[in-house]
């Protein structure tokens, strides 16, 4: 089965791996962009979140592995065409890998075998996650809606013509009260640079501390190059919350891309096992690209937290 | 906005219905300077007419110029070059779609860029939950919103309506012009959202729950 | 405005006798929406049909509107609210001179002697930026400011200095009213903003006793 991105993926770019889907500037959107194949599902990837989400899909089936190899090369493809849309769908990919890993998570859970506080944080963030999911989908459902809507006003041009001459000159004598100190002191005060306004405004009552993925894939990169091979599992046990297992996958995701780990997942079901490949000595965590800094991880990921908190 | 039918009584000199063309004439006259959408309520103070008056000879000249019979008895004829609709809260003449790739050809200045798939799914989203903050449409949308939502702030399709009091973010809601340039006449003209979310009728609860 | 004639001769050939209302409608649709009067010859252009053609469709409709019987067999009817003028080499749509009076009341409506905060600001910015694009002035002021823009060209605070060579947008300056008004003989005698703003460094100095 295949997980896609096709979402994601801008309408009218041809999926380079998809030869069969139909391709043009006004082609539907749920049929351009990223395609995967897997053993039991093939196509795009909003298909296969339908599929999830009427339940005719198990996740637990969905090699994530495979999916992300796909996604990882199809964005080179991208980068190699010079398509500057490559890191807005990376970084959208990544959200939704990311909840789809949680997502799998909570199921792979044996029922009955609840034995931490973060296997029930998991069982309950869950139904939460799908929400997110469908949420996210039916948004770019009515962003289409929304985008030809626009599209189609646009050819009606509204009159709005200037005032005509006698009519203009009617209009009443301007008073003008503003001294030319004033009027220098507006300048300044709108051509004075802004600071960006905070992102982050409102969050602290969430209680859920930023986590840096920079952070934790140093952690991870330490543990791999020490010893052999690592399960996922085994590389979040100690992380403290879902925001950790997030942030760490994310890492793993942006180690990969910088070709220093390799995966490894025998079957669907089986587990997904780290391998470190890269240089031994001089990689730390501060070597990722930076590309992906700006995804608001920490702020995406603190929703499903502080939820599993109430 | 004051009282039209108190106003005509106390209203000046212009009879429209002395004036070649009558009332009907009297609006497409106005028509022709206003440079945004005119409310029923505006157009009938100009015109000293109640406003009910006014609401028939809109629709009148609308069907008029769709090429419809006018009530006026005239027969059903060819559309006219412009078209006379109601959005945004207000009347206000367009050039009629077709004739599109000639007009644009004259009017190359108020014709606005094409938004970005990222900026179309953040205005849906601030569209349907509005007023709402920057942080909830990063959360819905799963990415960074800040530099699309500065876009659309510049653009004029949303703007700033006050902080929230919790938190004391910043809400954003759609402006006037954002329904002038989908064409619509209030945000409940908007499509339904609830048949792109299937098998989940319960969604707004986890919706309040978790943002 | 780009050159019409210029830009019709690599436009995708519409055929206007296969719209909806023809030829005829076609050129209303561009009359009702221009700003600037248009020339037959770039009607014509526009259209692809010659002159003579356009001329006698632009007569057609002037007499249309006027009341008359038009060529395609109209009865003579009320005359409309506006009228096709041929003024200074192009023609345009005004409103009909007979409801000025009504016009000019809807026009004073709710105009104020006095600009704005808004206004002020953009003015402001227009002043020490000019020659500037409003998408530029936007950007600056984080606003859409296509409606203020037009308010201060209305009242002759700015106008049209060409266009940008490279986005072909409408640069703004201000005008010798604006001058005047503040109270300064040109804008290197507006007061000196900040040292290490680009492009101010030709200001005359001005001391700090000015602010």
């Amino acid at each position: 089965m295949t997980l896609t991105p096709a979402g994601e993926m801008p309408a009218g770019r041809p999926p380079p791996i998809q030869e069969t889907v139909p391709a043009g500037p006004d082609s539907d959107r749920k049929a351009a962009g990223f395609a995967v194949t897997l053993d039991n599902f093939s196509g795009p990837f909003d298909l296969l979140l339908g599929l999830i989400s009427k339940h005719e899909m198990d996740i637990t089936e969905v090699a994530l592995s495979r999916v992300t190899d796909e996604f990882i090369s199809y964005i080179r493809g991208l980068q190699a065409d010079g398509d500057d849309k490559a890191l807005d769908e990376a970084s959208e990919f990544l959200v939704i890998a990311a909840t789809l890993l949680d997502l799998k998570a909570a199921r792979l859970l044996p029922t009955g075998e609840v034995e931490d506080d973060e296997d029930i944080a998991l069982l309950e963030a869950r139904d939460l996650l799908f929400a997110r999911l469908l949420q996210y989908k039916a948004f770019k459902e009515i962003a289409a809606l929304l985008g030809q809507r626009l599209a189609r006003e646009a050819d009606r041009f509204p009159r709005q013509v200037s005032l005509e001459p006698h009519f203009a000159a009617l209009l009443p004598e301007l008073i003008w009260r503003t001294p030319l100190a004033e009027f220098a002191a507006l300048a300044a005060k709108a051509l004075e640079p802004k600071e960006p306004a905070p992102t982050q405004v409102g969050l602290s009552h969430l209680h859920a501390p930023p986590v840096s993925v920079k952070e934790q894939a140093a952690i991870l990169g330490a543990r791999l190059q020490a010893g052999g091979p690592l399960s996922f599992r085994s590389l979040t046990a100690d992380a403290d919350g879902t925001l950790v297992v997030v942030a760490r996958f994310l890492a793993l995701l942006e180690m990969f891309r910088d070709a220093v780990i390799a995966f490894d997942q025998a079957a669907p079901l089986g587990e997904l096992t780290v391998r470190w490949t890269g240089p031994d000595a001089e990689w730390t965590g501060e070597n990722l690209s930076e590309e992906y800094e700006d995804t608001p991880m920490p702020e995406t990921a603190a929703e499903g937290t502080e939820e599993t908190h109430d | 906005m004051t009282d039209p039918v108190k106003d005509a009584a106390g209203a000046p000199e212009i009879d429209v219905d002395q004036l070649p063309g009558g009332a009907r004439a009297a609006l497409e006259a106005v028509l022709m300077v206003i440079d945004e959408p005119a409310s029923e309520i505006e157009l009938a103070t100009a015109l000293s007419l109640p406003v009910d008056t006014v609401r028939a000879l809109l629709l009148d000249l609308q069907c008029d110029y769709d090429g419809g019979a006018s009530s006026g008895g005239l027969p059903a004829a060819a559309p006219r070059g412009f078209e006379l609709r109601n959005i945004a809260g207000g009347w206000r003449i367009f050039s009629r779609s077709d004739f599109a790739p000639l007009v644009s050809a004259f009017v190359l200045e108020g014709q606005t860029a094409r938004l970005t798939q990222a900026a179309l799914e953040t205005l849906a989203v601030i569209a349907y939950r509005q007023p709402v903050s920057r942080a909830r449409v990063s959360a819905i949308r799963g990415v960074n919103v800040d530099s699309v939502v500065r876009t659309l702030t510049q653009r004029g399709l949303i703007e700033d309506s006050g902080t929230d009091p919790e938190t004391g973010a910043i809400l954003y809601r759609t402006t006037s012009y954002f329904l002038e340039r989908l064409g619509i006449g209030s945000i409940g003209e908007l499509p339904e959202i609830a048949p792109h979310l299937p098998g989940l009728e319960n969604l707004s609860e986890y919706d309040d729950a978790s943002l």
